[in-house]
């Protein structure tokens, strides 16, 4: 990919930029997009689709927040306000019969971006006077504000329960009326190819570069004619933009929003996909808001302690990996160029395969341990890993211990030889 | 006589109750290369930073070209032609040196704050930023980090980000800081070589450099300018004999 | 009038309290430049510790060694969590602390469960201090008031008095010239985090009986902590008093009087329109204050950020 | 990249997906509703109610139909709608018929609007909602359909038993009404404010206000006010956290009277109030628990309390819904036609072993039944919650509460 001339995560230098060439420029995203097709193919059932559809949206929020976090150098702790005011105006559309049946579906998100964007001109005209604290703690009381209103002043939010409409009554678009998940997939799906693209052109513009200088040196940007205010205020403005079409695609998808697409929860978990995913990349969100969907929605159904398990992974991966999951990847990237990268497998699955198995473990006997001091009395079996033992013996638990502690020792003791094979796949050369 | 590039007048600054700059009065002329020296505390880098506003001055005014700067904003300095450099290394250490040069030649191609035009696609700004990175020897990093290059190199990059949007007045501010020999006389024909035909205002402590770079010399001590003129008529002014010049010139040798 | 006394003395409360997270935060943030978002969770924990040790061995003792467990936690954080994480800057800080909050509350629900902790004001303190025009006033919010202004002197005395006080002063402006003169500052940072969510442990102790020991403790109370902290000015051990009590007492103050929007808006001379209930604005006419009152700080955070971004006390442009 | 990314959501979607086909027998209840956050342990009692009553009560009497078991599917909503929309989609692609849920009317109107929209757009796979608990009334009103059913009792059917009792006080001038601001709240203070007109005229709302809902720290505030305002009783619709807060916080600062609520039990709350809360909290209820109501009662409950010595039954109609569930299903021959089930279910006359009868009333699906306004109390409690002594004790009984209540409700039928 030609992504990486987008580095810009401090903590890992830029690689070499490559004079894109037209084909490769464009590779990802046809890749991408026939990626986007075929997936229905592959999961055809209404549940997978509403679970891509639930991924796709949170791509577009987590890239249109990125270009604050990582493209800008804002932290924001009340994004989710401008994603869900957008939603919130495209759900009173659909309810204004009239124009909604004039309108084919699929323009719709464009309201939405338009009413993010409005609130973004709005709070950005004082909010990017100063990045850092200053900017954070307002973006914080701003968000908690209007999370706030949104039980107060029903006549927009419709209080707790929200406001519901119906997607079916807008213009039918070329005799689609988005009746069932699948319309509804390939509407999302052209619009995360469409905003995704859209937002990776902005990095490539005037004022997205100089996003990127204001984050690194505002002050050596200001002596450069151009103001950092004014930058941050556009990268706002623009971030806003793309999260009210995320807020809109919201409205088509569940055709309600509620106090929960505002709230500072939803504004802390793009924030924790988004840094997750890797904030120095542009692909970065992208993993991270596939990872979290995956975690949110599918390990939620297999265990209570999922939230548990996210805690931990976020707190792991700001601790040892502050690039996120496409840092990680990235990382690979001068042995691939050395042509060593094979060197690595081995000593990787020496490692990660016992590693893996040792998290396993005890992942294990964290359920177990749930299971011995939550379960109800006589309830004593439970089901892991596909087999049903009783949390109460004695076996499970030294299957258990061993698992981990095998695991565990062997991945620390291939740890040196993993690293060794590390420096080696990235030394030779002597290219950077 | 046409007006001065650059014109200060009564410029003072107080912090607190430090007065800093006590009232400096001083005119540059156009493509004058202009060195200001001082002891240590003098106030030098306090007056570059009254220059670009990036302090407000207490009292008095900055005239560039015969406009009066006050009121303005750094970035609004610079759009008037003014660009200055840094005592600090001062560059965008995480993107390419390439970018950094391209981003200081965004603004003065006229590209303002625009998301429709893709710097890529540019060729006037590539080309332009390769030209200016050949001028300054960087060709071959072109595609490096900014913060990996050697501290010589960061600092001709500095040069060359501060040249780059083609302002009229260049203000360097200890270009050669910290600096071998042989670095300093590749920073000092850098200088040489891209302010040709502009104003030139710099800060400088290594006497050679500016003796052999400036056309004339003001002596700043105590936030006042006690001497102007040719490098060797400040070299006989026994007031800056005595004040400063004896002492730094002892020690050179 | 005796509503007023008596709303003094409960804003009073509610203020100190706040004053005891914020102080160890802004403590924090001085030194160290992070904003601690786990630091409500460690009031949270100070209280689940201390309900866990007063089952064994009653309130008093959970009092004294809730707050060491919880310092000494802190301490570990700091050690093993944030100073890994210092080397990336200081957003990762932020989002470590961030993160911390979210694990810190399921580990806390994994340990003890979901449901309230019946964690309750000792008996000894479990009685009427004196009632104001029939508004009791319990001898436990007495004790609150008490503890909290004990520990704002004791504070104030080992800041501004003791050597080490002077140390940490020094090395909140002047980091590197303190390591130079010999101190060991990662100690100091470690030492001066332990004792701020140590702080907040005690607030979590005396506040978990009255409060409720429940694991959304900490979220509740979360954000609020920061915008004390922001109104008063960050590292401000002043200004996050004069901000505590600021809030104590405007939150107390709204919610016990029933001031409506459209009388403030009547006053102003805007009358009310007629048919109300099709109006756009319909929503804001009926506004009680009661209903704002626990927006009120954020409000008052973002104007003062606008207007004066060091807040009321600070020195410095973060 | 994105290649790699989408291989990983591959695999792990194939997984869920994949795990879903098997069991095709059994009649499937998805159980929708908070089974980790903040309300996790309401969402997990009501969980374990679900279980024991489709064991206890049909398979371990061998089944509905020709042997049928009844399975609980638990889905976390973690109370969101988006989640719940979510969870009701993998729901339904697994095959699953039926819905429960009950915390949260705003995840309530949610899901019955999706669920009305999906069995519009997919007749092939509708399905029916179940709710056993969330109450704002509009949900049996505007916003009613034929999918719905509401097995409690909506909130102003309990207001109107709750102000029965109430009017009989003949001491009772000043009444104080307190809730969290949002729909459910301001349903119980408008509809308190209507009744208590109707039926004591004389008795004066001396308050009448809202505050922000889970966000009050500390309600002291208030407390001062009822107690400045006079008040002989309180009434509220608060729930959890900020019941709990308000109610101590209230007896803490002097106030003498009791506190007319809808829940105040179980979940840790009993517990929490404890000995401060006795013989002041009444609350509104269904099915007698103390005194228990039949033999067949206290054996079930019995044998709950053997299976979950830390739970309690406090939402006896969930035992409603499955038995109601059972018999429409018996009626109609059929587990998976549930336009048939539901037109068994419309004008549905069952025996509850709580006691008293339950009519699903065909106009709204709303659930006619007998109200309890219960105490807080120690005295005479057979089955406590909370492990702490204390339970709640029936003191009055409203017999088929609202039965001829009116309703908006416009059902569109099939």
């Amino acid at each position: 990919m030609t992504d990486e001339n987008l580095t810009t995560d401090p903590a890992r230098p830029a690689q070499r930029m490559r004079a894109g060439s037209l084909s490769l420029t464009f590779t990802p995203w046809i890749v991408g997009g026939i990626l986007l097709v075929l997936m229905p193919f592959i999961f055809t059932s209404n549940s997978a689709l509403t679970i891509m559809n639930q991924m796709w949206i949170t791509v577009i929020f987590a890239l249109a927040y990125n270009m604050l976090l990582g493209q800008g150098g804002m932290l924001s702790f009340g994004h989710a306000v401008y994603a869900g005011v957008g939603g919130f105006a495209c759900m009173h559309i659909m309810n204004a019969s009239d124009f909604f049946s004039s309108l084919p579906l699929p323009v719709l998100p464009v309201f939405g971006g338009l009413f993010g964007m409005g609130l973004a001109l709005i709070v950005g005209s004082f909010s990017t006077r100063n990045a850092g604290t200053v900017f954070a703690m307002i973006s914080l009381g701003v968000g908690e504000l209007i999370a706030a209103c949104s039980v107060i002043i029903v006549a927009f939010f419709g209080g707790e329960e929200g406001i519901s409409g119906d997607r079916t009554y807008a213009m039918p678009f070329f005799g689609n009326e988005f009746l069932q998940q699948i319309d509804v997939y390939y509407l999302t799906s052209f619009w995360v190819l469409l905003s995704a693209a859209l937002m990776y052109l902005w990095s490539r513009t005037p004022v997205g570069r100089m996003a990127n200088a204001v984050r690194d040196n505002p002050e050596r940007a200001e002596f450069l004619g151009y103001s950092a205010r004014w930058v941050r205020f556009y990268s706002f403005v623009a971030s806003g933009f793309f999260a009210g079409v995320a807020g809109g695609l919201f409205a088509i998808n569940y055709e309600i929003l509620t106090e929960e697409n505002l709230n500072t929860t939803s504004s802390g978990v793009i924030l924790l996909v988004t840094f997750l995913g890797g904030v120095g990349f542009f692909f970065g969100p992208i993993i991270g808001a596939v990872a979290f969907t995956l975690l949110q929605t599918v390990l939620s159904l297999q265990t209570e302690l999922w939230a548990f398990y996210a805690g931990t992974l976020f707190v792991a991966t700001v601790m040892f990996f502050p690039g996120g999951l496409a840092g990680l990847m990235m990382m690979h990237v001068p042995a691939f160029r050395l042509g060593k990268a094979n060197h690595l497998i081995v000593p990787y699955i020496k490692t990660l395969i016992p590693g893996f198995i040792g998290i396993l473990g005890l992942c294990a006997l964290v359920e177990m341990t749930f299971h011995f001091r939550h379960a109800a009395t006589g309830d004593n079996e439970m089901t892991l890993f596909w087999t049903t033992f009783d949390s109460h013996t004695i076996l499970p638990w030294i299957i258990a211990i061993a698992v981990t502690a095998i695991g565990l020792g062997i991945a620390r003791a291939t740890a040196p030889a993993l690293k060794e094979a590390w420096n080696e796949a990235n030394t030779a050369g002597g290219a950077a | 006589m046409s007006t001065p590039a650059l014109e200060l007048t009564g410029l003072k600054k107080s912090f607190g109750k430090a007065e800093i700059i006590r009232g400096i009065d001083l005119s540059i002329g156009t493509a004058e290369r202009h060195a200001i020296i001082g002891p240590n505390g003098a106030g030098k880098s306090t007056l570059f930073n009254l220059i670009t506003a990036r302090f407000p001055a207490t009292e008095g005014t900055v005239k560039l070209h015969g406009e009066d700067l006050a009121g303005l904003q750094p970035f609004q300095i610079n759009r008037k032609g003014l660009s200055r450099s840094f005592q600090i290394t001062n560059i965008f250490p995480a993107m390419t040196v390439f970018e950094n040069v391209r981003c200081a030649l965004l603004w003065s191609q006229g590209y303002k704050y625009s998301f429709w035009n893709l710097v890529n696609r540019s060729r006037q700004l590539t080309e332009g930023a390769d030209a200016i990175l050949d001028q300054i020897n960087l060709l071959e990093r072109r595609n490096l980090p900014a913060g990996t290059l050697s501290y010589a190199e960061q600092r001709a990059l500095e040069i060359g980000i501060t040249i780059a949007g083609g302002a009229d007045v260049i203000m360097l501010d200890e270009p050669t800081a910290g600096m071998s020999h042989s670095e300093t006389d590749y920073i000092t024909d850098l200088i040489l070589k891209v302010t040709e035909g502009k104003t030139l205002v710099m800060v400088e402590h290594d006497m050679g450099v500016v003796f052999g770079l400036a056309d004339r010399i003001s002596v700043l001590v105590y936030g006042e300018i006690i001497a102007t003129g040719k490098p060797e008529d400040v070299r006989g002014d026994p007031k800056v004999q005595e004040a400063y010049l004896g002492a730094a010139l002892e020690a050179e040798h | 009038m005796e509503l007023i006394l008596v709303n003094i003395i409960d804003g009073l409360v509610t203020g100190l309290l706040l004053f005891m997270l914020s102080a160890g935060l802004t403590l924090i943030f001085s030194m160290m430049g992070v904003l601690n978002f786990a630091h409500a969770s460690f009031y949270m924990l100070g209280a689940y510790f201390a309900y866990q040790i007063s089952i064994a061995l009653g309130f008093w003792m959970g009092l004294l060694i809730a707050p060491l467990i919880v310092g000494v936690l802190g301490a570990g954080v700091e050690r093993y969590g944030l100073r890994r994480v210092h080397q990336y800057g200081h957003v990762p800080e932020l989002i470590f602390t961030f993160g911390l909050a979210l694990l810190i509350e399921e580990l806390v629900q994994f340990i003890w469960g979901k449901n309230q902790m019946p964690y309750s004001v000792p008996e000894i303190l479990n009685f009427t201090a004196f009632s104001i025009a029939g508004n009791s006033i319990p001898a436990y919010k007495i004790f609150m008031i008490f503890t909290s202004v004990a520990i704002f002197i004791g504070l104030l005395y080992i800041l501004t008095k003791t050597r080490v006080g002077m140390i940490i002063q020094a090395a909140l402006s002047y980091p590197r010239t303190v390591e130079a003169l010999g101190h060991n500052v990662p100690l100091i940072f470690m030492g001066v985090f332990g004792v701020g969510t140590a702080l907040a442990g005690v607030a979590g102790v005396i506040a978990g009986p009255v409060l409720g020991t429940f694991p959304g403790m900490a979220f509740v109370l979360g954000s609020i902590v920061f915008v004390t902290i922001v109104i008063g000015g960050l590292g401000s051990l002043w200004g996050a008093l004069v901000a505590s009590l600021l809030i104590g007492w405007i939150t107390t103050f709204a919610k016990s009087y029933n001031i409506q929007m459209s009388d403030i808006l009547n006053g102003i001379g805007i009358s009310t329109p007629e048919n109300l209930s099709e109006n756009v604005f319909r929503d804001l006419w009926t506004v009680t204050s009661p209903q704002i009152a626990d927006i009120l700080p954020y409000i008052l955070m973002v104007l003062i950020l606008i207007f004066r971004p060091a807040g009321l006390f600070g020195k410095r442009h973060s | 990249m994105k290649k790699i990314t989408k291989l990983g959501a591959v695999s792990a979607l194939s997984l869920i997906v994949g795990a879903t086909a098997a069991f095709a027998e059994n009649v499937k209840i998805a159980f929708i509703d908070p089974l980790s956050g903040p309300f996790a342990s309401t969402g997990t009692n009501g969980l374990h109610q679900y279980e024991f009553a489709a064991d206890y009560m049909v398979n371990q009497n061998g089944g509905v139909l020709d042997g049928q078991m009844f399975e609980i599917v638990p889905f976390d909503n973690k109370i969101s709608p988006k989640e719940s929309l979510i969870q009701l989609q993998v729901a339904i692609d697994q095959g699953i018929r039926y819905i429960a849920q009950g915390n949260s009317s705003g995840v309530a109107n949610a899901l019955t609007e999706a669920i009305d929209k999906h069995n519009r757009r997919n007749p092939d796979s509708r399905v029916l909602f179940l709710n056993y608990a969330a109450v704002d009334p509009a949900l049996t009103n505007d916003k009613c359909n034929f999918w719905h059913f509401r097995f409690d009792a909506n909130a102003d059917i309990k207001m109107d038993a709750l102000t029965d009792v109430m009017a009989k006080d003949e001491d009772l001038k000043k009444v104080y009404i307190i809730g969290q601001d949002y729909s459910f709240g301001k349903a119980v203070a408008a509809a308190a404010v209507d009744m208590l007109g109707k039926k004591r005229p004389d008795v004066e709302i001396v308050g009448n206000e809202l505050h922000p809902i889970g966000k009050v720290k500390d309600f002291t505030p208030y407390s001062r006010k009822i107690v400045a305002s006079g008040a002989d009783a309180v009434i509220t619709g608060n729930w959890g956290a900020d019941m709990l807060g308000l109610g101590k916080s209230v007896i803490e600062n002097g106030f003498e009277g009791p506190i007319y609520t809808y829940y105040a039990a179980g979940s840790g709350i009993t517990a929490a109030f404890g000995e401060s809360g006795k013989d002041r909290i009444r609350l509104i209820s269904q099915g007698g628990i103390n005194p228990i109501a039949t033999e067949e009662a206290r054996a079930a409950y019995e044998a709950f309390e053997a299976k979950y010595p830390e739970g309690n039954i406090d939402q006896s109609r969930i035992f409603n819904v499955i038995g109601m569930l059972e018999k429409a299903i018996e009626q109609a021959g059929t587990a998976n036609d549930v336009v048939a089930v539901a037109k068994e279910l419309e004008g549905m006359e069952y025996d509850s072993m709580w006691g008293g009868k339950i009519f699903m009333r065909p106009q709204d699906h709303q659930a006619i039944q007998d109200m309890h306004v219960a105490v807080h109390t120690d005295q005479n409690i057979d089955f406590d919650y909370d492990q702490s002594g204390f339970g709640i004790l029936t003191e009055s009984t409203v017999e088929m509460a609202s039965m001829d209540s009116p309703t908006t409700c416009d059902m569109k039928r099939p």
